[in-house]
């Protein structure tokens, strides 16, 4: 992202004299927050579809809807969502302390984000293969022999949990590789930009369990 | 003409620093240019693939019967031919070629805003694009069930459809990060004094695209990895014994599919409109109208997808929602051919082959727009629906639109790429082969439709034979065209003359610089207060010599 | 042959009203464009229109909202005669007869009210029939589409999907499949026929499969006739499933436990039993079963009649032989199975039934290959999982299970078939 | 070393995050409890707890994501793809409840 070679910005001159600036591509902030917020975009309109569906069968088979997200733990799944909260807190502290220098403090933010969502994922597991266990999953026999909308709730609600745990592991690797730019010098109090974008990805995914809870767990 | 400075063909800088061997500088090229030519070879590759497997379809449906390959054979070259020309060949050729070269240069910009990511997404689509050449060889071969991927066939078959459907999955991520790329490059990267309303067309028309591509592309995403889902774990969502909706996976792909045949025609209208004022030597009629119709082409287009689905088993009332929305799109493309056609009006128009090529291209495009207003009709489309005659409107529209015109870029780039130029009367009589041969495949397609010639058929009924004989000999001279016109603009680049760095005397900036580019585009960079297409007398008002210079060394 | 472009249903007017509308402006536009275009190349091409004569004029206020509006009042027309005709098309009449039509791989079934069932769809003249369009769960999309009729819907797994006409012409039409389903999609073609009123209802109201079949059906056993005209069957069944009443499978010869005045005593059920069951059924009733429920056929059926009934119980038939191939064929053609399975020995989709029965094949179990011999237990397998022994050389997931469509009966009459190919 | 003035851009404060943070909590409570206080039909449980999840996600987005203090841009980019989405839903609602209600056009 940075370019230590061109350290004098590229200026041109209109009729009347006046300096512009040309804006180098290598070393662009609010380019590349531009660009991580096209991705986000791309992320939303993938998960918006995901709610597309789950809508579009909430609609056609809501009493076996409101059945299967009964059986669904609702004391890991709030807990997670806590969970969750407070990583977002943290990840969010980490670059205010980056940006106000204070590099260590940052790592320390950022560690404990990494924990929480292994705490996250660790429930999730638990959760998963409870419901493995008593025979719930796509394509068992147990879940074959339900009802149709029973079948559609768990195929969803595997979908989406996990696409979005798989977001959280993907999460946990971008924060270890912002660790490591961090401790190369790579990301400093003024060149943030990857700390900042990181922080962005972390409330997206943060954002779609702010949808995915209650549309599953609470729904009864 | 790089006598001060060498080309970006003598040298590059990499994703690695420098290269000695001269392949790894290639595929490892972190240089917009660069990329847009590798993009081009892979492109054309496939183009070439996919031409083949159309003739082999045409040739077996010559006469009714099985004559030399069996159904199944035919329902995979088909569903080959689609993957191929749609998701390897059309909606990464302009934006990721042309749009790739060209966006930059006509910004005033040094490169991309995040070069390397445009090399991953070469990379990406050489993966997408080997993932789709590798399942034709293990297990049951390619997928057969047509590039719209419907379940529960996609679910049921033993094809390799996880493949196939993976490898549209990756293309379409490549082509979301070229998309992010191009928006960011034309918000931040403009010269100075290059307001919106000052760039090119060619660049409002990616900008358009870009945003189908970042907002669109995902939705087919997740519909594809739900399929793949479906066959590995049964997760019910499109499959009926499962209470799944199969018409649900139609509206998903739809809701990415439909804005892409958009995003495949905006940028050719993009090249249409830099085309025609560089030959008609005045500025272009209606900059504005041009401009913003791109925006509400793309903003429209995305909510027309349901007039695939009109006998799919939607409600009555979407069909009309979707159908009146669907003419509506209409409007704004109107627009864009009136102040084609009117810039025109008073002018002094040069027939040179891109100029050919595109009144060519106005022709067979109005052909397959106006019979898409026949079927955007409700009552009618369910009688022509999974015809012929869509057949026939989607290759007039898609062909004669979107790869004519970028043929038409093609030869007017020309020199600007290679620094050469090709055989103008030989080139001429290329267009004029293919042009015939074009119209004698297509055409008859539209008369067997509206006789009720269903579509992906391997044999047929014996009373449309003739149809089918009269598009086989079409096929013929067609393929016969392309080759004429490969072969000219090869001979072009291999002898041609020197071009220079303007020749056909264009105002737009990617024509001040040398011819090839050298690799830092622009020497300095001018402060852009004027619009793009400026004449006066037929003479571009302006005359730049934006190359970089030897004492000026960038970078 | 596809039969003409003519429109035969009432609909059909207007669908081709709206064609000859749209086609009409669309034609017209392009002229005006495309004549536009050519003028200006021409007079303004730089042979005639040379360099200092160019006006550069960039806009033009008035001219670019008439192009802007002008069209979009020839697009309020076109759809105006879309809208038209999907609502002739689609306004479905009250009074209408329903046939129900299930679209499978590569085969259409038409089931009318009556419980007929066939290939083609056979319609009186001048009368609404109404569609209830859906395919097999397990199968895939297809599309039913008849040119003629200007009809066409597609038939979605687990839904039902409605369509009507009225046919105003007699004759033969194609009914063609135009949403794609696999191997044989191009094959999946049959036909509407339209006929007189009257032809149609003797047919309807007949044994006949077809309108055209020269053939009586194949008689009854004349026992089963009786059985079924005095409302037997509604309380025994001929399957071997208990209703209200016991079977009449398997009826005769057997040892059953009854009750006699309140004690159980075991009779062998011979023809005297049986015709004291009929004309008396309260005296001894089946164990298991209650009485009451059956009224005594005295005076209600003949000696001669209970006799023939009895001989059926016997197991007694009648033209077995002609009997059994007409079913066999009545079944393949029904379940769409001659759509894959040849009966001369070419290869369609799947192997031909020519030969079928007693040969060795290579079939694909999993992942391996084994030989098995194709006799009796072999083909009901086949017929019922047609997945777990795919015959080399044939793909798997083409052919659903049969299983509860056909009875074992069917089956056992279809091997029975084959063996003779 | 950085000359790109855009970098120094709005200032950055942690109070605004646990602010935000604290009032998350109590919404995120809110919808734990709702179930537990009344008992209400789907639609208006759904109506409720996405009123709460759309009000998490606007404090996520304008504080936390920085949208509060970023250009006009990002902020326009954000009104059209919800605008987008919502336009996307309601044709796809339209489609869902005629389809499976006996209300659509032409009574059949």
């Amino acid at each position: 992202m940075s370019n230590a070679s061109s350290t004098e910005p590229e200026i041109v001159y209109d009729k009347q004299g006046n300096p512009h600036e040309v804006i180098d591509f290598n070393n662009d902030y609010e380019g590349a927050k531009l660009g991580f917020w096209l991705f986000i975009f791309t992320e939303i309109m993938i998960f918006g579809a995901m709610f597309l569906v789950f809508g579009f069968y909430l609609f056609q088979f809501s009493p076996d809807f409101i059945a299967a997200s009964e059986g669904l733990n609702r004391v890991l799944g709030g807990t997670n969502t806590f969970i969750l909260l407070l990583s977002a807190l943290s990840m969010g502290l980490s670059l205010v302390k980056l940006r106000n220098g204070k590099i260590d403090e940052s790592k320390k933010f950022i560690w404990i984000t990494i924990i929480l969502a292994t705490i996250f994922l660790t429930i999730k597991y638990f959760e998963w293969s409870h419901e493995i266990h008593i025979g719930i999953y796509p394509g068992s026999p147990t879940l074959d022999a339900l009802s149709d909308g029973t079948k559609l709730f768990f195929g969803l609600y595997f979908t989406m949990t996990g696409l979005h745990g798989l977001h959280i592991i993907i999460g946990i690797g971008v924060m270890f590789w912002v660790l490591a730019l961090i401790n190369s010098g790579k990301i400093t109090s003024t060149n943030f930009v990857v700390l900042e974008n990181t922080a962005l990805y972390w409330d997206l995914v943060h954002l779609v369990w702010v949808f995915v809870f209650p549309l599953f767990y609470l729904i009864y | 003409m790089s006598n001060v400075h060498k080309s970006f063909y003598d040298e590059t800088h990499t994703v690695f620093g420098h290269h000695k061997n001269k392949i790894l500088q290639w595929i490892f090229s972190i240089d917009h240019k660069r990329i847009a030519l590798l993009y081009l070879f892979v492109m054309f590759a496939f183009f070439a693939v996919a031409v083949s497997t159309a003739l082999v379809m045409r040739l077996e449906l010559f006469s009714p019967g099985q004559d030399f390959i069996d159904p199944d054979t035919y329902n995979q070259a088909f569903t080959l031919h689609g993957v191929i020309m749609i998701f390897l060949f059309i909606i990464p050729g302009i934006p990721a070629v042309l749009g790739n070269f060209l966006l930059p240069l006509q910004l005033g910009a040094r490169d991309v805003s995040f070069p390397k990511i445009n090399l991953l997404s070469w990379w990406l689509y050489m993966l997408g694009a080997l993932l789709a050449v590798t399942s034709l060889f293990i297990g049951d071969g390619f997928a057969d069930t047509g590039w719209t991927f419907y379940a529960p066939y996609s679910i049921k078959t033993d094809t390799n459809v996880i493949w196939a459907l993976s490898a549209a999955f990756i293309l379409g991520f490549a082509s979301i990060l070229t998309g992010i790329n191009f928006v960011v490059t034309i918000h931040r990267l403009r010269a100075p004094g290059m307001g919106f309303f000052k760039m090119p067309l060619f660049v409002w028309s990616l900008y358009a695209t870009s945003w189908i591509q970042i907002l669109a592309t995902p939705v087919v995403g997740i519909s594809l990895i739900m399929v793949i889902l479906e066959r590995t774990f049964g997760i019910g969502i499109f499959d009926p014994t499962k209470g799944g909706d199969p018409v649900l996976l139609e509206h998903m792909f739809w809701i990415y599919s439909h804005p892409a045949v958009y995003l495949m025609i905006l940028p050719a209208f993009g090249i249409a409109s830099e085309i025609v004022p560089t030959f008609c030597r005045k500025p272009i009629f209606g900059y504005h109208a041009i401009a913003i119709s791109s925006a509400m082409i793309a903003g429209v287009g995305y909510l027309v997808w349901g007039h695939h689905m009109y006998t799919s088993g939607e409600s009555e009332m979407i069909k009309l929602i979707f159908s009146a929305l669907t003419f509506f799109v209409a409007v704004p493309t109107g627009v864009k051919f009136f102040d084609w056609i009117a810039t025109m009006y008073k002018a002094s128009i040069d027939f040179k082959t891109p100029m050919l090529w595109t009144v060519g291209t106005f022709i067979t495009f109005i052909i397959g727009g106006l019979t898409g207003l026949i079927v955007a009709s409700v009552g009618v489309d369910i009688y022509l629906h999974d015809t012929y005659f869509v057949v026939a409107h989607f290759h007039y529209a898609i062909l004669g639109g979107v790869v004519f015109l970028m043929f038409a870029g093609m030869h007017y780039w020309f020199p600007k790429i290679t620094g050469k130029m090709y055989n103008e009367k030989h080139a001429a009589r290329a267009f004029y082969t293919i042009f015939i041969g074009f119209n004698l495949l297509w055409f008859p397609m539209f008369i067997a439709g509206m006789l009720g010639m269903p579509r992906r058929y391997f044999d047929y009924l014996p009373e449309f034979e003739i149809w089918h004989k009269l598009a086989t000999i079409g096929s013929w001279v067609f393929a016969l065209g392309l080759i004429y016109m490969f072969y000219t603009l090869y001979r072009g680049w291999r002898y041609g003359e020197l071009a220079g760095p303007n020749p056909w005397n264009a105002t737009t900036l990617e024509w001040q610089i040398p011819s090839p580019p050298q690799l830092p585009n622009f020497g300095e960079i001018p402060y852009v207060d004027y619009m793009p297409y400026e004449y006066k007398n037929g003479e571009p008002v302006r005359h730049l010599d934006l190359s970089v210079k030897e004492d000026k060394p960038h970078e | 042959m596809l039969e003409g472009i003519k429109g035969v249903s009432s609909f059909a007017g207007e669908v081709d009203l709206a064609i000859w509308v749209v086609v009409g402006l669309s034609i017209l536009i392009f002229l005006l464009v495309v004549g536009v275009m050519f003028y200006f190349l021409y007079k303004y091409s730089n042979k005639r229109h040379s360099r200092d004569q160019i006006k550069n004029i960039e806009h033009n206020l008035p001219l670019e909202i008439t192009w802007t509006v002008a069209p979009m009042i020839l697009l309020a027309v076109m759809f105006y005669y879309g809208y038209t005709s999907l609502k002739a098309m689609r306004t479905i009449p009250a009074q209408n007869m329903e046939v129900k039509v299930t679209g499978q791989m590569w085969f259409w079934t038409h089931e009318y009210p009556n419980g007929k069932k066939t290939k083609d769809l056979y319609v009186p003249i001048g009368e609404n029939i109404k569609l209830a369009i859906t395919a097999k769960k397990n199968d895939v999309l297809h599309s039913y589409y008849v040119p003629a009729l200007r009809l066409k819907q597609d038939a979605v797994p687990g839904k039902i999907y409605n369509a009507w006409f009225k046919a105003t012409q007699t004759g033969a039409f194609d009914i063609l499949c135009a949403e794609y389903c696999g191997t044989r999609h191009s094959y999946m073609l049959a036909k509407v026929y339209v006929l007189e009123k009257d032809k149609f209802d003797e047919w309807y109201n007949s044994d006949k499969k077809t309108p055209f079949d020269k053939k009586e059906k194949i008689p009854l056993h004349p026992g089963l006739t009786l059985l079924n005209d005095n409302g037997c069957t509604g309380c025994h069944s001929l399957d071997g499933s208990a209703l209200v009443g016991p079977s009449y499978k398997d009826i005769f010869g057997r040892k059953v436990k009854v009750a006699v005045d309140g004690s159980l005593k075991e009779i062998l059920t011979d023809e005297n039993y049986l015709k004291r069951a009929i004309l008396n059924p309260d005296a001894e009733i089946v164990d298991g079963y209650s009485g009451g429920m059956m009224s005594s056929y005295k005076d209600i059926i003949s000696d001669e009649d209970i006799d023939k009934i009895i001989d059926y119980f016997k197991g007694g038939k009648i033209e077995v032989k002609v009997d059994k191939k007409a079913k066999a064929m009545a079944i393949l053609d029904n379940n769409g199975c001659t759509g894959c399975h040849s009966l001369d020995g070419s290869v369609l989709v799947g192997p031909s039934y020519k030969g079928m029965f007693g040969r060795t094949v290579k079939v694909k179990i999993g992942d391996s290959l084994k030989e098995v011999v194709s006799n009796e237990d072999y083909l009901k397998r086949a017929i019922l999982e047609p997945d777990t022994e795919v015959v080399d050389g044939f793909s798997g997931g083409m052919m659903s299970s049969y299983k509860g469509i056909l009875s074992d009966e069917d089956i056992d009459s279809l091997i029975e078939y084959f063996k003779g190919l | 070393m950085n000359t790109n003035s855009n970098q120094e851009s709005h200032p950055i404060n942690a109070s605004v995050y646990y602010n935000v943070f604290f009032l998350l909590i109590g919404l995120t409570v809110l919808t734990l409890l709702q179930p537990v206080i009344i008992n209400l039909d789907l639609g208006s449980t759904l109506i409720v707890q996405l009123g709460i999840a759309f009000t998490k996600a606007f404090f996520i987005v304008a504080y936390y994501m920085h949208i509060k203090s970023s250009s006009p841009l990002f902020k326009k980019l954000i009104y059209t793809t919800v605008v987008l989405w919502f336009v996307l839903y309601g044709l796809m609602a339209i489609d869902t409840y005629y389809r499976y209600t006996p209300n659509d056009l032409f009574n059949n």
